[in-house]
């Protein structure tokens, strides 16, 4: 009974769980070096899987607040690719300096997050078709900026201000974009879970009629899901940028997908309603520890991808469903 | 007036804009179209879809061209609907990758086995006949990447020093190179050269080993040499490539080739074009 | 004969059934009574096959039968109507009761027109009013609750449950559904009859069961007990039922309406004219359909709808358009449409309780959980809520108690006029005595309220006046004290 | 009430409606020819369109069984690129000659149907996770297949059965995978609409739970689904290697956004329980339209997708929600 409880109401330590074993896996499964120790658990090989999936990771937290809320965004990879493009021009072409370039780029994310969110909103729209159109002249946009061409950032006169580095640097040999990751993640996790937003972000989702008639103001609550999509998904483009040390209106294609398949792993149910940015987190890092393996070892394109589809699902069974289904039928037994 | 002055619609079916190489290719277009006033070219986007080419040409062939210039994601799924437009009598200019038939009026391209087998060569007098490679591929089962491996193995033959310990597929993408580089420098302590299909996947490489801070104990080569300040050839005088070997994009060449047969002018059927080595020796007059 | 033999059942640790056994004969009439809790759908998702999961037997004819599926249970001749509505919302009436038993032409392809009939003759029987072409999601809860019922009535069971089948009716429903029941009765079929208005226990049942707790108290012959002794039998202590000391009404107006008539593209309520002192209760009676609903919820906003005429709230016109306009304003409505209106599935009971009156929990920009938990505890205590813990998903509590939170929901906003339709659906005996008097103390406390129900015994009972709708008009208003059920009902079966 | 219930129910009318206004637009835009003619309209352009949608149509349509009943399909594009593998390699390397070529890539579609909906009912997984490994798994297995290569289609000895030349061919003008196309969509408007089959995928994806308790057998009504969106991209596959001549292991890729566009354009909700094979229709007719007007008139890249965007949200106005706010509200009042 008091496991029971614990379980239910300390629903972090299920993602927690899940990500605990998938990580033994990977220890398990490393290859070693020629010095016999385990590749996999080197500091430098964890800081990689954590920078490579610091992009995603903080467009999944955003895509989370959109699909509690029950619906989904389809155009984070294109505003990533928006704001990637306009931080890349801002600070060298348009020489707009560091602070002015972040918040051009912020803004972008946040009005086409803005836009999503009316036409959803307002328009009675389904949020797939309306980010769909957005993914698409997003992409446009980014490609009528750059003229369809990439932007590189050097540093040194008429480039880049050094103060951009800091998107690039380590500390304590942990890149500044990990740090990035997980502050956005403790602070999106608080505010979905302990503010009346957050609240009432789940609550439109469970049931948008019955919010309407508690007084929620059910399309503004929309909306600012979208805008906190699109304003990460423009983090993460400014960071895409300064990992890269360029801007490609091409870049993001296929995020969409991989940052909602983060946020159900962790256990958000696409209906609405229900999820966790403790769940999405997990998701990321399981997503990025698998990517991770698959690389370290070297695997062919094709066994990669099949091995890829079958850990899949067996991550999901191990993170989730063996806690929801199993597990929690052995706590709850009565006894 | 303007409807009066553009006597010649030509279109260019490019098969994928989102890649540099291929952009810089509809950029040089551009502006060698510029230099003559009677033509008019209207320029579409397979997207990487075969299907989705064919449906541009197919639109092309309503629109009523005069001139067909194809640059195909794909010979055989290309090969019927080319064939079509060639067969009403209009002329075709094929870009980059042939067609599997002699139906098209010139063709104008560079020869991926060959510039895979330059960098091999040059990759093998790097080592000096011994060393450790990291191969990154283009998208797998395109045939570019295919064709830049099997030159690169060809350039290699005769070094049994020289492998190839790792081998991903980075699809063409400056993220993926960057990445599969991160995973490559934890797996080996030991890595003398990379090898990328595209420049790139190779700078993505290279930004990987620069984090590692061993990007000065390895080569990096690509292959394209774009100019700009984007492109592979700045990153060879920035001393970032190794090297990088000139894929020609055949844009201009193409136009001028157009113009001439709407000209009525005799042109070659094939015009092969020229590869080349660019490194620090010669960096500088490429940009 | 059928038979429970010590049933028992829990979810999480918690025992909601405990060794209950008792028999049902065919041909007879078996109500089953007992507090909000009680258990009573429980067992009955036990004998339907939609729990799975329990120990003790069930006994059809002679034989244990287990049942994995309610498909199961159909097929040894026992179907339900369940407490909650299960439709699908976006298939037709008649698609919905011939689900799973569709008729198909020797083609394979779904006989429509035989569907459509079958169903329209089944629903005559009902007086609906409707065509069996309708989608389910067009119509309101109490014609819903019908299709449910004919739902039931088009399967040939040997065995019908009915949980709670009326609390969504009203007076002529009722009458038509009582008269099919005992045509039913008649032709050998066992009936179990879930109820909380034991006045219609009382007329239809031969056998009464008691449950509380979980527990099986005991099986009497309708003749045998009376009223007063099932209750204490249900509740377990002295029930009294405590009149309405019309009170000191205050004089000042709070709700003034004044020749109002609602168009959705046309007219949908006409001629609805009242002044709502503060501190009254103004009952709403009608049929079902008469618009007694639709008015609340366009004094709420819920829509906002064209109308004509004024309405003035503390002497301020008011245009109704957006509910949380309307909760500024200290106005607070509860639908009777749990599922559809009501509830936050997923959410917790304390969630869903303050969902409203969140910014009254910030601090610091967060919310503070534990003074929300608190103030939740001490709503939940008044209300006397009966759950497992207030991190128990709303949807798992039963059906009177989900009702409890959401009036609790609303009391929780300090509302100065409380809209509530149906506040009572599903309520056990003592639990609406609760809410009665919880309801005459908000009153005596100088909040108003406007109450719409289909039991027009109730509405005598807390209301100071009562206003009777029918076919979308305001027919009469009457202060309770001067008039009786037969008026009412008169009035509510006015024709143009 | 006549009309209104006409309108009710012959829910047709609207996609109808949709894609004649849309049709009637790109008339308006058309460029013209030299000689002043309507090229949008000439024959020609109209069965281009037609051939160009027919594959993506008829993934959508098997993507239309899987939404209406509340899920999910996005390995559509995978297993097109395994069928069109298989169908390669099978007529070409393994002379399996035309009738067990085509039975063997139908039966991969339907196994990875089979497969996702197992996994998604049995597994109590979300659709879009089960899908998603199913859609790297069968790019990988089309990969391994075909070692990383595409196999093209020959005619002659040792090649291609002459009979195979039956994809793509035309008949009266029309080509083959048109009359497909239309074939399908006729069958399997008829499956849903007017069979038990049809009216259990609307019950399971408006009422799971409801349906359980009317006594349906949820699980493998939705395996049922899968199942037919798996066939029908199979189906779609073999047309495409005869289209293309090609069976290309890394083709297909995007598809799913494109399905489920067109699905959710003709007005099918992605919540599940609403939708129609006629709205899908009109949906893919509307996508294929709008590439054909854009594509005519050869703008530029960065423009044709920021008015792709706008044309998007601007085709579901005047398909989709004029007629299900506005206009059925006029008619629908009983009276
Ligand atoms: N899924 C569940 N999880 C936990 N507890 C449950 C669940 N379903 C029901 N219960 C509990 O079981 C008890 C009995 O509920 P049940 O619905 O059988 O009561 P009831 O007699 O039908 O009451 P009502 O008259 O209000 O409908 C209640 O305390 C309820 O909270
Ligand atoms: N969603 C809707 N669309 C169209 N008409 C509706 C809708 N809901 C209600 N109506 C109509 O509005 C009128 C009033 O219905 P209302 O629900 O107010 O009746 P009621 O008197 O409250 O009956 P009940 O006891 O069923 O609640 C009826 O004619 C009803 O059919
Ligand atoms: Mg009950
Ligand atoms: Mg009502």
């Amino acid at each position: 009974m008091k496991l029971s409880s614990a379980l239910h109401n300390k629903d972090w330590l299920k993602p927690v769980f899940g990500v605990t074993i998938i990580f033994i896996l990977c220890i398990l499964f490393s290859p070693e070096s020629s010095k016999g120790s385990i590749i996999f658990l080197k500091f430098d090989n964890l800081t990689n899987v954590l920078r490579q999936v610091s992009e995603i990771g903080i467009i999944s937290i955003g895509m989370t607040f959109v699909i509690i809320a029950g619906g989904i965004d389809l155009s984070v990879g294109s505003v990533l690719a928006l704001s990637a493009t306009l931080t890349a021009f801002g600070i060298m072409d348009w020489q707009l300096g560091f602070t002015f370039t972040i918040i051009l780029a912020l803004f972008s994310g946040a009005s086409t997050g803005f836009i999503n969110g009316a036409v959803t909103a307002f328009g009675k729209m389904q949020s797939f078709i309306a980010t769909l159109a957005m993914m698409t002249a997003a992409r446009g946009f980014a490609l009528f900026i750059s003229d369809n061409n990439s932007r590189n950032i050097g540093f040194g006169e008429n480039a880049a201000p050094d103060s951009f580095r800091i998107f690039t640097d380590s500390f304590a040999g942990i890149p500044l974009p990990v740090f990035i990751f997980v502050a956005v993640t403790i602070a999106f996790n608080i505010l979905l879970q302990k503010t009346r937003f957050g609240r009432y972000v789940f609550a439109i989702g469970s049931n948008e009629n019955a919010s309407k008639l508690a007084g929620l103001k059910v399309n503004r609550i929309r909306i600012y899901t979208f805008v906190v999509a699109g304003l990460l998904s423009a983090l993460a483009g400014i960071i895409h940028t300064a990992q890269l040390l360029q801007g490609n209106p091409n870049d993001g294609v296929g995020f969409e997908l991989d940052a909602i398949a983060a946020v159900v792993i962790g256990g958000t149910s696409l209906m609405g309603g229900k999820g966790s940015i403790s769940g999405t987190f997990a998701g990321v890092l399981i997503i990025g520890l698998l990517s991770n393996i698959l690389g370290l070892h070297g695997i062919q394109k094709d066994f990669q991808l099949m091995l890829k589809g079958v850990i899949i699902i067996a991550a999901v069974f191990i993170q989730g469903n063996s806690m929801n289904y199993e597990w929690k039928k052995l706590f709850t037994k009565r006894s | 007036d303007k409807e009066e002055v553009k006597k010649y619609v030509i279109g260019f079916s490019q098969c994928n804009s989102a890649e540099p190489w291929r952009e810089a290719m509809n950029k040089e277009m551009m502006k060698e179209a510029e230099n003559y006033p009677e033509i008019e070219l209207l320029i579409s986007d397979g997207n990487q879809d075969n299907s989705k080419q064919v449906a541009d040409i197919e639109n092309f062939l309503v629109r009523e061209i005069d001139l067909l210039i194809v640059s195909p994601n794909e010979a055989q799924p290309l090969t019927a609907i080319v064939e079509k437009v060639y067969n009403q009598g209009i002329a075709v200019i094929v870009l980059d990758r042939k067609i599997l038939s002699e139906k098209y009026t010139t063709f104008i391209g560079a020869d991926n086995v060959i510039i895979g087998e330059a960098a091999g060569k040059y990759a093998a007098e790097l080592l000096n006949g011994k060393g450790k490679i990291i191969e990154i591929w283009g998208l797998k089962g395109s045939t570019p990447a295919q064709e830049r491996h099997d030159g690169f193995i060809k350039g290699l033959a005769g070094n049994p020093g020289i492998e190839i310990i790792y081998e991903q597929d980075g699809a063409w993408l400056r993220r993926k190179g960057r990445e599969i580089m991160e995973n490559a420098l934890q797996r080996f302590s030991n890595i003398d050269l990379v090898y990328a299909h595209n420049d790139p996947m190779a700078m993505g490489a290279y930004l990987a080993a620069q984090n590692a801070g061993r990007e000065n104990e390895i080569y990096f080569l690509g292959i394209d040499a774009l100019p700009g300040a984007e492109g592979g050839v700045q990153a060879v005088v920035n001393n970032q490539l190794e090297a990088t070997f000139l894929y020609p994009t055949g844009g201009s060449l193409a136009i001028k080739t157009a113009v001439k047969i709407l000209n009525n002018q005799e042109t070659e059927k094939n015009i092969t074009l020229e590869t080349e080595t660019i490194d620090s020796s010669n960096a500088e007059k490429y940009l | 004969m059928l038979s429970f033999s010590e049933i028992s059942k829990s979810y999480s640790g918690n025992e909601v059934l405990h060794d209950v056994s008792f028999d049902i004969d065919y041909g007879e009439i078996t109500a089953l009574v007992g507090e909000n809790g009680a258990g009573k759908s429980t067992l009955m998702k036990v004998l339907s096959g939609v729990i799975k999961e329990y120990t003790g037997k069930i006994i059809v004819g002679n034989e244990v039968r287990e049942f994995n599926s309610p498909r199961e249970a159909e097929l040894a001749g026992i179907s339900i109507i369940h407490q909650e509505l299960n439709l699908i919302e976006d298939l037709t009436i008649a698609e919905n009761i011939f689900l799973g038993r569709e008729p198909v032409t020797k083609f394979g392809l779904l006989d429509f027109e035989k569907l459509y009939e079958d169903a329209d003759e089944i629903l005559r029987g009902f007086e609906f009013p409707f065509s069996s072409k309708t989608k389910v999601s067009d119509l309101n809860v109490g014609w819903q609750q019908i299709v449910e019922i004919a739902r039931v009535f088009s399967i040939d069971s040997r065995i019908i449950i009915m949980d709670e089948p009326t609390s969504a009716l009203t007076e002529s429903e009722i009458r038509i559904l009582f008269e099919k029941i005992k045509i039913l009765k008649n032709q050998g079929k066992a009936i179990i009859f879930i109820s909380h208005r034991l006045e219609e226990v009382f007329e239809l049942a031969d056998e009464i069961v008691v449950l509380s707790n979980g527990c099986f108290v005991g099986k009497f012959k309708n003749e045998q007990i009376i009223k007063s002794e099932l209750i204490s039998k249900m509740i377990g202590k002295k029930h009294y039922e405590t009149q309405r000391t019309i009170n000191d009404i205050e004089n000042e107006i709070l709700l003034n309406v004044d020749g109002v008539d609602v168009y959705n593209k046309k007219k949908i309520i006409s001629g609805v004219n009242f002044k709502l002192k503060k501190g009254e209760i103004l009952g709403l009676a009608g049929l079902l359909g008469s618009g007694k609903s639709e008015f609340l919820k366009f004094l709420y906003g819920k829509k906002s709808y064209l109308f004509t005429g004024t309405i003035e709230l503390k002497g301020k016109k008011i245009i109704p358009k957006y509910p949380h306009c309307s909760i500024d304003e200290n106005v607070y409505y509860i639908s009777k449409d749990r599922k559809r209106d009501g509830i936050l599935t997923g959410m917790n009971i304390t969630e869903n309780s303050t969902i409203s009156v969140l910014q009254n929990y910030v601090k610091y920009g967060c919310l503070n959980k534990k003074m929300e938990r608190q103030e939740v505890n001490a709503e939940a205590e008044f209300l006397n809520i009966k759950m497992n813990s207030l991190q128990q998903p709303i949807e798992t509590l039963s059906g009177g108690n989900q009702q409890k939170v959401l009036l609790g929901r609303g009391l929780l906003t300090d509302p100065e006029l409380l809209l509530l339709d149906e506040p009572t659906r599903g309520i056990d005996v003592g639990a609406k005595e609760e809410i009665y008097n919880i309801l005459m103390e908000l009153a005596s406390e100088g909040i108003s309220l406007i109450i719409s129900s289909s039991e027009i015994p109730e509405l005598l009972r807390i209301c100071d006046r009562i206003l009777v709708f029918s076919r979308g008009k305001q027919r009469a208003v009457f202060n309770t004290s001067e008039t009786n059920g037969e008026e009412i009902l008169q009035f509510a079966f006015m024709e143009d």
